[in-house]
């Protein structure tokens, strides 16, 4: 069935789903969505907020290390209270419903959908990897506001944009009714296009006469079925576990954050290396573990595919690393550790969206790319524009964001073989639980990915430039000067990191 | 020649060191301490425990000078370092019998 | 079946036990189980090492690191040489018995039971993962004489207190039948109750003539099974990863060895802030990834339940973090980071006994009570006593431990609906391989709950004052002054941390 | 059967194979195979770089953490190009081939053997949790000739190690067909001997006559299965999770490396101590994480063994910290925290080879006797040698890697009881799925023990000789004396790690 | 005036720091240092490594005091400062020629 | 008596101090401190920024000696320190009018 209906094309993460008869759960996949879930949350707490804090001066690092770890726990709230609901139920193409608030329905028995047919993990596994994700997201911006803003205008800025920007990118590009609901047959066609449509469909199905009658029929209710799915999923774009999500959405509003706020006191006239980077390299290695519960456990399951995640997120990291570590021995003489580690974590990022539709030879070559790509990002192009994006957000997320989008529509390509072969995209409609690949087209793939990466710039730069504006006139953007000065730990949080 | 120890603002190090190096004053000698005087400390939390820390931080400059230069490092380092809020620091100038620079055994002002 | 007997009451890890026919392991619990274990070792070392650490005076971190990292070996040690046949294996209601010494018995094929009937999983890795908190537990003790304890007494009190505190209570709150010796048949019946009384039971089974009958022969077996069990186990108190046995235990050793060691010298006349709290950072992070292993791995599965766990462990976290840091921003103006990590763990504590037992919301709950309340406690309650217990370990982990427990109580409430509803207590007894739960009583909870409280709280007191005695008459409690002055790095170890 | 052919004995890690009818995966194993491999890389990503860069002084802490940092990502990019199909495909006994270069065959659903019959998991975890061992193992030998290498010359130095001695050692000691191979039956034996030979086989077993001649057949079809194995796992050599693989050979690699090297400016006149053992805490405590996935991960499935191997890993790691701080205790009168942390490592070190094979009691044998062993090593043999081997890879992981595989051969005796018995070694060969345990010769299994110890320490030294010299005459060895003076932080990678 | 210097131990700063806000000098300048002298430093293990630290970490105090206080300050340190026990450090006095407050300009004792 | 003052390279303490133990001086109090003079800094890059560091890290020792031993105090100093190379710092001899032992409360040349 060439079934021509992108909207098929499995992105990524996805939702959860009332069970039917052969949906069964494994609790190997349990098991390692129990792991990929507490390896986020490391790489957020304390993972991030070590990279970061120690790239800042000595006076700043508790004031990172607390913006890291209370937007975690806000978000971890909000997630419980609403966003799970905005972003994993049915509504529209762009928001979810509030029907699983306070974590209504939610049960020790309820499931949630994998990419294969038939397979289900518990619904609050899903719930809490996807909680990881929420929290992470917002955490990535910190960087860029860094050693000036004020905590009670973090706070607020986070509640905001993770309400408005983070929950309809994720409802967008993730949500969908899962791969069962492609299969017309009478156990679940009920729960995915309710009673009457299913029988409808069943009964034409029934009567088609031939091949192409049938493919007609499935393909009008592989479109009721998507009717409810977000509408970057049904556009196409390809993002396995959050390119556009999470790294193009936080790198943006990482931009607009910097140039909102202004430059730090004293940049360019002050000396403001990282303090501590042993912190920097602890969080760096925090980050690269996590990324591996991030990337892999984006597949739901533990399987054969789970493994080249895994792989292909080794291979981006280590790529990007030798690339950023050549780029400055080439261009500045000395390779440094900062950079070899910014490289690793540029070469995550960018493999991110790519990791379970590429060849590890691809992923190599995603990661060189990254590695210069951002490294060029970080050195000339915040130069030229003259931001302080204090902790390159935007050059490192924001950007190897965007490359690895694009690169992914590239490498996705399932003609190419050996080491090369991408995977193609499945197309799951059928009336039995087989599943297929789609013909790959180049042109069609790119516009569906530039469809997810404006999306996620438009709107992220749009809901920051608001709520930074909110925070602006309600409880102020900046400390103090003198506070600044003096350096946020003790102004902000009146204690010292080192005695 | 005289002996020049100045307490400064940390953030106004690279300023005075300019200051100086107009005066064709290339050679100084810069220690972190903390500073205690109208300059009052704060106040940090560790849970229960509560600290009034009468420290600041202040940055030290040691300069040798010849005589006749010292009146002029001085003003230069009190317009540089000057920010007009308390705790801006202090000069003291003491004499200097000898200087001797290691690696050649010059003494005096040669060896400054 | 309404058989009121609340000795069945899952509490929480339980034992090893003979297979039989339908006994089966899946290997998805055993991968679970595994990391779990790893991740509760990664807990103590680095983790609580390092948490600690950062809060001494840099002169005496590598001493806070020395007493973990050894009290962990010691103890790991003494685990397996008699620790785990005492604490697991059929005694009386207070201690097990030496028939597992020296790991007699325990093979590569030996099960261990689980929560759910007929599913077992490798002795090995349940006897690991006791392992863990086994260890963990005395370490805990190290935050409350930090700074001025010698390296011999820790050593010689660790080995008494683990014998005599920690085992005991393990036995008394975990040691049970486990789920299958609650089903009344044929292949299990034997093993549990030997083959007389099986034979009795089964006949007198066969015999009944109706449900009130069968009923009365189910409970009379049921009793004959719990014989054996745990005395805090029968008492129906509920602890789901150990609030009792791990935190509230160790916590009160901390607040009679603070007490029984005095203050350390120069304390409120010296600063003693901690001199480094990246440090610390890492070490709660560390923490929080090890707790849950250490919660979700108390569920000895990996399926929805594990799921909820974890989720109710992020919440309590959470929601801990931001009212501790609330509480400091309303009592003193700024919110600290210490603060905040404080918060992180006293959540963790309080959520610890509750975890698996109730909803995300109550989670959300008893995280934020468990921030104010332990705030309070290392605030006002500190001072007003005046003891030095260094790191707050009776602060937070006592008062946390006590909290945790008497909230689950009340949040195990099954008759609460939504993101509330707890999950009330499995009655195991029947003779199929159903199961169901027991009505709700608070009274008859709580009661229950204080009951485990006051045991721990009498038996670690008890143990801990005997155990310092000891110490002092032998090998002497406290280093000089002098020593202590020139930091224990020195004095005790001949090494220094920074160079 | 009792097949006399040591040729059998399992060693640790093994193949890629392709799959037939009864072969399966479970996902269980994946997950616990996923994790073990993210583990590994945490161990060397930052786990072994933090170990390491606490323990240089300050100003070349950056350059250790680059050095493993890009050694690692080197090696996991020279690994998935030509590495993996050198190590794990059919070639001679000493070398594979280059069938799998660029990751070629190898797919999502291509399968490796476990030590199982019947039991598979995604080739793609194998590779990558192999990728962790070729890319550790190297970055090993940073330790010796830290703070004085040029940069260069590492990476060097590297790839030609890794080419010559890591992948040979690899091939020969881990690559087999696998357990199905040695089942004579139609569906595997094509796939394992051929076709022609299979039949040929086939038809000698229904033709044998009695049981002696069936034994024949067997012995003859297991050489012929086993003449593509590497050398010295036909010699029956021992060794679980890389003792003489990565350890010795690491070792033996960071003595000539010392030697060659020379000794650093200042040695023996300045202070030369640690800058950071809070660093190398944190470091030794992911390295204890991470070999939990490097031994319990070799057993390749998540099985009772798998937790055997994880708790003698806990005791290794135990004995050895308490052997090693009581060794310091009694001659120097301290017991430092170095110590124990060292004794740590050592311990771990000495368990590798043995952890699948020993009980627990002999467990904590190995590890005390490691502690007390490398002890002598680091104090006493390096000070009468004389070399500056600058954090001790020779004495840890030299003299703890041939202890470890000397005391395998002891302590494998499956004829010892309770907590002391060892598995023995498992004889595959059979007609149907069965397999037996062989009969232990002490004398045998030494010989075969020593074999795999020399054959490690000659071809590391040779390849480590030819390399360097490589390195001298083409890029230069060491840096200049005033670089190193002023640290490699700053003269190799332009940056200080602390501001 | 007099610039009065003195090396004590580490824990005794407070104290000294109280005792010289008796006598109303406020303003002092500390810095953490290591000394040498008769008491002996120690020997630290790492691995096979053995090292003897001759240095022991001291707190340097620096004072500038009009000539009439002088006595009484370097009196009110050591009084402050003395365990009695083989360590407790030394006092110096030198002379100082001048003294300048940097928010102000103002010179001599107006200045301390 | 003499208050000496020197700055030299980190790696020289431990020779001076031996020298000065040599002439009978044992008492030294030493400061990590930062340089600036004719031996340039060097240039930092961490990411997209470069910073250009003035300053070398240095070592600051101060020896108090009777002035009868000043003379030769200093020399060991210069012979010990020396590498020849830019950078290897001064030497700076004050006038110094009191020293007290804390301990004991003696004055003069009996405290050094
Ligand atoms: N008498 C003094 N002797 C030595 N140092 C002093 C003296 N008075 C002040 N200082 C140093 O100068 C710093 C600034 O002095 P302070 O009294 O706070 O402000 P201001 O210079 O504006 O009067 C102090 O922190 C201290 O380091
Ligand atoms: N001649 C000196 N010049 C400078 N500093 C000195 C001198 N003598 C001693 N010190 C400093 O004083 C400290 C204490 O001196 P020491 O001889 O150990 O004890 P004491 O003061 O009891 O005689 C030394 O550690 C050193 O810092
Ligand atoms: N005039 C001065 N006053 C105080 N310290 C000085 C002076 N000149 C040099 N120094 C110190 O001496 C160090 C070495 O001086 P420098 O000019 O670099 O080399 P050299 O001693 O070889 O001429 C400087 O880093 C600085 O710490």
């Amino acid at each position: 069935m060439g079934l021509g209906f992108t909207a098929l094309l499995a992105t990524a993460l996805l939702p959860a789903q009332s069970a039917w008869a052969a949906a069964s759960i494994n609790k190997g996949d349990t098991a390692w969505m129990l792991v990929a879930t507490a390896l986020v949350v490391f790489m957020t707490v304390p993972g991030l907020a070590l990279f970061y804090g120690g790239l800042v001066r000595s006076k700043n690092i508790l004031s990172v290390l607390m913006q890291v770890f209370v937007t975690f726990s806000l978000l971890a709230i909000l997630w419980t209270v609403y966003g799970y609901s905005l972003a994993f139920t049915n509504g529209n193409g762009f928001i979810g419903s509030l029907d699983k608030m306070f974590m209504n329905g939610v049960t020790t028995s309820s499931m949630a959908a994998t990419f294969s047919k038939e397979t289900y993990i518990p619904e609050y596994v899903y719930m809490a990897f996807q909680l990881t994700f929420a929290a992470i997201t917002p955490a990535l911006i910190v960087g860029a506001f860094a050693e000036r803003m004020k905590f009670s205008a973090v706070l607020l800025f986070m509640t905001i944009w993770f309400t408005f920007s983070y929950l309809p990118m994720a409802h967008m590009v993730w949500w969908w009714a899962g791969p069962d609901c492609y299969t017309l047959a009478a156990e679940t066609a009920k729960a995915c296009v309710g009673d009457a449509a299913a029988t409808d469909f069943l009964a034409k199905l029934a009567a088609a006469a031939d091949d192409t009658a049938k493919a007609t029929v499935l393909t009008d209710y592989g479109t009721a079925v998507s009717a409810a799915n977000g509408w970057l999923f049904n556009k196409g774009a390809l993002d396995f576990a959050g390119g556009s999500v999470v790294h193009i959405n936080a790198g943006v509003a990482g931009l607009v954050c910097a140039i909102m706020l202004g430059k730090r006191v004293g940049l360019g006239k002050e000396a403001m290396a990282p303090h501590n980077l042993t912190t920097t390299a602890i969080g760096t290695g925090m980050l690269l573990l996590g990324w591996f519960g991030f990337n892999a456990g984006s597949n739901l399951e533990a399987n054969g595919l789970t493994a080249l995640v895994l792989v292909n997120s080794i291979l981006g990291a280590a790529a990007a690393t030798l690339a950023w570590s050549l780029g400055e021995w080439f261009t500045r003489g000395h390779a440094s550790f900062l950079g070899a580690a910014s490289g690793m974590v540029a070469g995550l990022v960018a493999i991110t969206p790519a990791c379970g539709w590429v060849g590890p030879m691809s992923a190599i070559v995603i990661g060189l790319l990254a590695g210069f790509v951002c490294l060029g990002a970080v050195v000339w192009l915040k130069a030229k524009i003259g931001y302080d994006d204090a902790l390159d957000v935007f050059g490192v997320h924001g950007v190897g964001g965007i490359l690895g989008a694009l690169l992914t529509g590239i490498f996705v390509n399932p003609n190419w073989t050996g080491g090369w072969a991408g995977s193609g995209v499945t197309d799951y409609a059928a009336f039995d639980t087989s599943s297929k690949i789609l013909e790959y087209s180049f042109s069609a793939q790119m516009i569906s990915q530039i469809y997810g990466v404006v999306t996620a710039i438009v709107l992220s730069a749009v809901v920051s430039v608001i709520a930074l504006l909110i925070c602006k006139v309600t409880v102020g953007l900046r400390v103090e000067e003198q506070a600044e000065r003096e350096g946020l730990d003790l102004s902000s949080h009146g204690e010292r990191a080192y005695s | 020649m005289k002996y020049i120890i100045a307490i400064i603002k940390p953030f106004k190090l690279e300023q005075v060191r300019e200051a100086l190096g107009a005066l064709g004053i290339q050679g100084i000698t810069v220690t972190e301490v903390k500073g205690h005087g109208r300059q009052r400390g704060h106040t940090e939390f560790y849970r229960g425990a509560e600290y009034a820390v009468s420290f600041v931080p202040k940055v030290k400059i040691e300069v040798a000078v010849e005589s006749s230069l010292a009146d002029r490092a001085i003003e230069a380092i009190q317009v540089a370092a000057q920010t007009g809020q308390i705790g801006d620091g202090k000069i003291f100038m003491l004499p200097l019998e000898l200087a001797v620079r290691v690696r050649t055994g010059e003494t005096g002002t040669a060896a400054l």
